[in-house]
């Protein structure tokens, strides 16, 4: 008995450093966050006491609840580009290459790049009057419209710019973590070297995989600065309206309304993953 | 034209100048004086009173929310002040929206300020005014080196009125920019309906910042205000003090229907843009040919290369928006002497007409001779003096011009 | 097996890797190499002459830009400060997730699973709200616009990660070898520190330089956090380029500024770190 | 340095599994025992009590008469070699034979000298610098001894150090560590599931099932003479036979009897397949089934009445029988008995320990 109130007092006093202080710095603005949202708490004046008004103000004016669906339109398809570029080239340089050691290094860089540098670079390169556009019309050709547009194509490009060297990175990862022997043995079973890869790896990788689809997923929900300044002047992502909604209107509590609705929004998808995983996890997870 | 323009801004000042003779107001100061009896100080005995204690003071520290100013204030105003009174300036450009409300999380914390001198945004004013962060002194008249301030820019800013507690250190002005090399000058709109009729002409080529997110474009929507709103019970609230957000709201229902009206045959054939700056790179990068500025930063812009000499400004005929943004010296200050010192010496003739020259940036000092401080060449990149000020007109109310944002985003944006 | 396998990459002809490299690198040049040298042009834009539609190139090119944007001194200093909160951040994150990495790696529990989930909180919450809150409370704790505050908030950002990559590497740690230790006569905290922090290096090496790119990067929180008096070159970046005012070749000589620095970190850190430690931390959630 | 090791009452539990059901075990000093038996038999779960990297959920341990079971695995003093040589993958070869030392704080100069002597007893000594994952396998583990043995442990805890080897490799190591122990007279627990190793190696074996301690005894005695089945079957080849005494006489299960001197009426034989001769007989009841040639011998299967033996035949007679041909087989005078493992049950309650 006293064996083992000491083995989780040991337990608790490992916790206490990383997770401890999660609680009270990372606990505590939330918790600040929530109570704002219903209006007990408030960073400037006055709190107004409590009310729903936030909530019911962001989910019911047009302008909000388009900024959600947009929020989530950009994040999904912006992930799926992502996911769509990252796995054949995540494929391909599982292979051997000239200059692969380079090649490794250098596709990380947007890894660094903050989010209004790729911005910068896309105004640049694909904005009307841009190079692109400059040189396209010197061959006599049109160039679609990326920046502003409706489909806000350019914030998806800027956005999968971004996230795909991180998705390189886990997947790659994942993938490398699959047993040479494995692999081997499907070949000696008859299988291509892309069928091996198909049928075996990708399998095998798919928890890398739909982990870093989920982490892109939900750090893009996040994303501000490519959307507010390469995006289509409306609907605007949520981001952005909280922003504008802290900074220029001084509205605490509505963008804390905001940030629980898209929190909890990101927060059932990552449910919803573990529910769908469930299975799988406990079918190749540890047996302790 | 000038001239009747000037005349009674001079009276105004006049006036304004006769007041400060009288010892500042007796209300309560919120600011700790440091020392400086308040209720004495005149702009008569500020500068003996103040430069001995500012001096002592020795250093101050100064926040500047624009990112074109950092050349005139690092490069040209700190140095001068330093050498002229010894007092250092530690200068930090800052995200006004941010700073204001890290001084009212500050002053709710009961800490002391950070920063003794804010250049501060008109947007943000009566954020700050109502967030009690600015210090009650009444700036308009008791800075001796600006006995001539417009007493309406000096007192109200976008319909708010602070009574004088930030001081207008700047002037800009909305305009149309239009690049010669497409549009010729004389062959340029210079009226809302002929505006239109050339956008529809000439599909895309007209940029309009989205009025929310660039005060080109905000001024150029309350511009279109003034020029379409005829009902005069919808007119009064214009400069009106006492508006509050859901009368606004009420207004911009009732009111704004005309104005609607245009904007969705405007915007069918507009660019609508993120910014000011994404229309400036818009039309220099020959996509517009014609858009919403702002005249300083188009002035800048064309120093820095950013935007060709080809492009001209000019102020449609029935009027447009200038607005201007000022110096305000935060409540929890521990050096107000050397702030006070620092606030005369931006307001004094030649910092003014130093401004003018690297920003494009007009004073609200009503007796300064712009037309003699400038070179030709820098003349030229500016608006047309038939223009302005004749034709500019203040801001309206702020509370006014979000709801007129927010119809336009509804009625305009939403449904683009 | 081997042989098979060796078989198999020999089989591949040497024209097609060939091949597979110049479509790779194309690609990058397309995606990075383009938009970098387009930024490369703009930095070298002359003052007195622009660059306008429709002229591919600049007319005329000067270092006008160069000059006055890194003449700034506080550009050194906002770097000097980067790195020095870079550092100090990495160096708290890896102290605070040892220990609570430990735990989630090899003592079984019942709570772990909540503890797991809870960690990837901070990820979830948008920066803003996390950075306006604890800004706030700085604020009245006094740690507003210092250093320590923006390694504080900061470090509730990166010790998600580094969290989830340690516990990651120190699954990897046969119990037999801590057992061994322990049998040759090393105390827990021995085992700790002569044991599992060198087999940990790998996790450490990967989490660190994880930690210190997003460090280095980071913008929310130190903005509202530390600014203006904490300025680090991500936030003094914002002066150049954000909120309203994108003035291109300023931004292109920060672009440089920013990816210089860093592109060194990044080959020196490809020595030491391998990725496939990076992904494992994140591999599963 | 050798102790004696001393276990009482041992009792492990994994939820509702018992790994150990009360297990008590001396080991005299300088003495070398081995825990054999089966997988999951329980006698890692034992070297892991008195290793300290397991708590007994009853039971106490002593070594040289201080109870260890209550202090931590590093003040035991007890070295220990893994199945998988647990070497410390970022420490030279030197460092990991040190690291007992530098723990115990022994002097630089003499960490040097004992560390070089303690390579030099596993032929090591060229080697010292390397890492391990430049090392082969059969060099790593003997990393892992000299690292054990450095610090002169009080008891020296083998877990089945050689069956990650290859077989030539691990009969060589074996003879050895037989060397290396018949000179330190360290004394030491060994668990293996390889008999060969057991018998080759053990002063005494400790055969193991079912989470107890089965019998001791020392090689011989358990091969010959076993008590129970289990160790009978478990150690070796061996037939067993089941017959019925009746009137002095044993009845065996094909048509033949033999004296007998016991009462009990059912009785179990245990004979090793090298001690039933055969012969070639064209009138014995026998009749080979199959054989299969071993080298050293070869293995005669037999059927007699309704029982199949097998027998084993050495040397340069074993090639002469073919399948088909009818022997006579020759019993061995002495016949041996076996008990039924009736009591190799796992008590679930410590009630069921009171009882045993």
């Amino acid at each position: 008995m006293n064996l083992a109130w000491k083995r989780s007092l040991s337990l608790w006093l490992l916790l206490i450093p990383g997770v401890g202080y999660l609680l009270v710095f990372f606990g505590s603005p939330l918790a600040l966050a929530l109570l704002g949202s219903v209006g007990l708490e408030t960073i400037g004046t006055d709190a107004p006491g409590f009310t729903l008004q936030y909530y019911r103000t962001m989910l019911t004016d047009r302008i909000y609840l388009d900024g959600l669906w947009f929020t989530l339109y950009l994040s999904t398809t912006s992930t799926l580009l992502s996911l769509l570029v990252a796995l054949p080239i995540t494929a391909l340089i599982q292979q051997s290459f000239p200059g692969q050691r380079l090649f490794n290094t250098l596709y990380k860089v947007p890894l660094v790049v903050p989010g209004v540098v790729a911005a910068f670079l896309v105004l640049t390169l694909v904005d009307r009057g841009g190079l692109l556009p400059r040189a396209f019309e010197r061959l006599g050709l049109g160039f679609p419209q990326l920046v502003r547009d409706r489909l806000a194509l350019g914030v998806l490009i800027g956005m999968a710019w971004k996230s795909v060297p991180f998705m390189v990175l886990v997947i790659g990862g994942a993938m490398a973590a699959v047993p040479k022997d494995v692999l081997a043995a499907a070949r000696t079973l008859g299988a291509s070297s892309w069928q091996a890869f198909l049928k075996v790896q990708v399998p095998l990788a798919l928890p890398g995989i739909t982990a870093a689809t989920l982490l892109v997923f939900i750090g893009s929900t996040g994303a501000y600065a490519i959307p507010n300044l390469i995006g289509p002047v409306y609907p605007l992502p949520l981001s952005v309206h909280m922003y504008q909604n802290a900074f220029e209107r001084n509205q605490w509590g509505l963008v804390a309304a905001m940030g629980s609705v898209l929190s909890l929004t990101s927060s059932l998808v990552l449910l919803a993953y573990y529910q769908l995983t469930k299975g799988a996890t406990n079918a190749s997870g540890k047996g302790v | 034209m000038k001239k009747i323009v000037l005349i009674p801004l001079g009276l105004a000042a006049l006036v304004a100048s006769a007041l400060a003779i009288e010892p500042v107001n007796n209300a309560e100061f919120n600011v700790d004086a440091g020392g400086l009896n308040l209720k004495t100080l005149t702009s008569k005995n500020f500068l003996s009173r103040i430069t001995p204690l500012a001096k002592k003071q020795a250093s101050l520290t100064f926040y500047d929310f624009t990112e074109s100013f950092s050349p005139l204030f690092k490069d040209n105003v700190l140095p001068r002040f330093e050498k002229k009174y010894g007092i250092s300036v530690k200068y930090l450009p800052v995200d006004g929206a941010v700073a204001v409300q890290q001084l009212i999380a500050a002053k709710k914390a009961t800490q002391p300020s950070p920063v003794d001198v804010f250049f501060i945004s008109n947007g943000q004013v009566e954020t700050a005014v109502e967030g009690g962060i600015v210090a009650n002194l009444p700036l308009n008249t008791l800075l001796p080196s600006a006995p001539d301030l417009n007493q309406t820019a000096a007192t109200v800013s976008r319909g708010f009125a602070h009574g004088g507690v930030v001081v207008p250190f700047h002037r800009n002005q909305t305009a149309i920019g239009y690049n010669t090399r497409f549009i010729a000058t004389g062959s340029e709109p210079t009226t809302f309906e002929e505006l239109l009729v050339y956008a529809k002409q000439n599909p895309k080529r007209f940029a309009m910042t989205n009025p929310s997110k660039g005060g080109s474009g905000g001024g150029f929507l309350e511009s279109a205000i003034l020029n379409f709103v005829k009902d005069e019970a919808c007119r009064k609230p214009f400069y009106d003090k006492k508006v509050d957000p859901p009368q606004a709201e009420k207004w911009a229902t009732d009111c704004l229907a005309p104005v609607m009206a245009y904007f969705k045959e405007l915007a069918a054939n507009a660019e609508i843009t993120n910014g000011n700056t994404d229309t400036l790179t818009l039309i220099a990068n020959g996509a517009a040919y014609i858009g919403t500025i702002w005249e300083d930063q188009a002035y800048d812009f064309m120093g820095r290369g950013l935007l060709p000499t080809t492009v001209k400004f000019r102020l449609l005929k029935s009027g447009q928006v200038g607005d201007g943004d000022g110096l305000m010296i935060p409540a929890g200050t521990q050096k107000l002497a050397a702030a006070l010192l620092f606030t005369n010496f931006l307001l004094s003739d030649e910092i003014q007409a130093l401004k003018l020259e690297l920003n494009g940036s007009r004073s609200a000092r009503t007796t300064l001779n712009i037309a003699k401080l400038l070179k030709p060449e820098n003349a030229a990149r500016l608006l047309p003096t038939d223009q302005y000020p004749s034709l500019s007109r203040p801001r309206i109310n702020g509370d006014l011009s979000s709801a007129a944002q927010k119809r336009f985003t509804q009625d305009i944006l939403q449904g683009k | 097996m081997q042989v098979v396998a060796r078989a198999s990459a020999s089989a591949r002809p040497r024209s097609g890797r060939v091949w597979l490299s110049v479509g790779l690198f194309a690609a990058l040049g397309l995606t990075l190499g383009l938009p970098l040298l387009v930024a490369a042009m703009w930095s070298l834009v002359n003052p007195k002459k622009g660059w306008f539609a429709p002229d591919l190139v600049p007319p005329s090119v000067s270092t006008a830009y160069w000059q006055s944007t890194l003449g700034d001194p506080s550009i050194l200093e906002a770097f000097g400060l980067s790195l020095l909160i870079g550092v100090l951040v990495t160096f708290l994150s890896m102290l605070l997730a040892l220990p609570s990495a430990y735990a989630l790696a090899r003592i079984p529990f019942r709570a772990k699973r909540l503890i797991e989930l809870f960690i990837l909180a901070p990820l979830i919450v948008p920066g803003i709200i996390i950075a306006i809150g604890l800004g706030t409370l700085f604020l009245r704790l006094g740690l507003a616009y210092s250093v320590t505050g923006v390694v504080l908030v900061q470090t509730v950002g990166t010790l998600p990660l580094m969290i989830r990559i340690l516990t990651a590497s120190l699954e990897g740690i046969p119990e037999d070898v801590l057992r061994a230790a322990r049998t040759l006569g090393a105390s827990p905290w021995q085992v700790g520190w002569r044991i599992i922090v060198p087999l940990a290096r790998p996790g450490f090496m990967a989490g660190g330089l994880l930690t210190f790119i997003s460090s280095f990067e980071e913008f929310d929180k130190t903005f509202i956090v530390g600014s203006p008096m904490v300025q680090t070159l991500t936030t003094k970046l914002w002066s150049f380029l954000g909120g309203q005012l994108i003035i291109f070749p300023s931004a292109a000589v920060v672009t440089f500024a920013l990816l210089v620095p860093t592109l060194i970190i990044f080959f020196l850190a490809a020595r030491f770190a391998k990725d496939d430690v990076m992904a494992a931390g994140m591999g599963k959630l | 340095m050798a102790d004696d090791l001393e276990v009482r009452g041992a009792i492990k539990r994994y939820g509702a599994v018992t790994a150990l059901g009360g297990v008590s075990l001396r080991v005299e000093q300088g003495e070398f025992l081995t825990l054999l038996g089966p997988s999951g038999c329980g006698k890692s779960t034992l070297l892991g009590l008195i290793a300290g990297s397991l708590e007994p959920d009853a039971g106490t341990i002593q070594i040289g008469g201080r109870r260890v079971d209550i202090l931590p695995s590093e003040r035991r003093n007890i070295g220990m070699v893994f199945q998988s040589y647990a070497l410390f993958p970022h420490l030279s070869v030197q460092e990991n034979v040190a690291f007992g030392l530098r723990m115990r704080r022994v002097t630089e100069t003499d960490i040097k000298r004992r560390v070089a002597d303690a390579l030099e007893m596993v032929g090591l000594s060229a080697l010292s610098s390397r890492f391990p994952r430049q090392l082969s396998g059969g060099q790593q583990q003997r990393v892992a001894l000299a690292r054990a043995l450095v610090i002169e442990p009080a008891v020296l805890l083998l877990d089945e150090p050689l069956s990650n080897l290859d077989a030539r490799l691990r009969e060589q190591l074996r003879d050895e560590l037989r060397g290396l122990q018949s000179r330190l007279r360290t004394t030491s627990v060994y668990v293996t599931h390889d008999q060969a190793e057991a018998l080759a190696l053990s002063d005494r074996i400790a055969v193991m099932n079912g989470g107890r301690i089965i019998e001791v005894g020392s090689p011989l005695e358990l091969y010959r003479t076993p008590k129970y089945r289990f160790t009978a079957e478990f150690l070796g080849n061996t037939n067993l036979i089941r017959a019925h005494a009746e009137n002095a006489q044993l009845h065996l299960p094909w048509n033949e009897r033999l004296p007998w001197h016991q009462t009990s009426s059912r009785v179990l034989l245990s004979i090793r397949p090298e001690d039933i001769g055969i012969s070639s007989d064209p009138g014995g009841a026998g009749l080979i089934e199959s054989s299969v040639f071993l080298g050293a011998w070869v293995e005669y299967h037999v059927r007699i009445g309704a029982q199949r033996l097998r027998v084993h035949v050495a040397g340069g007679g074993s090639s002469l029988l073919r399948s088909g041909d009818a022997v006579r087989l020759h019993l061995p005078l002495q016949l041996h008995t076996v008990l039924e493992d009736d009591r190799v049950q796992v008590p679930t309650s410590p009630a069921d320990r009171v009882l045993a």
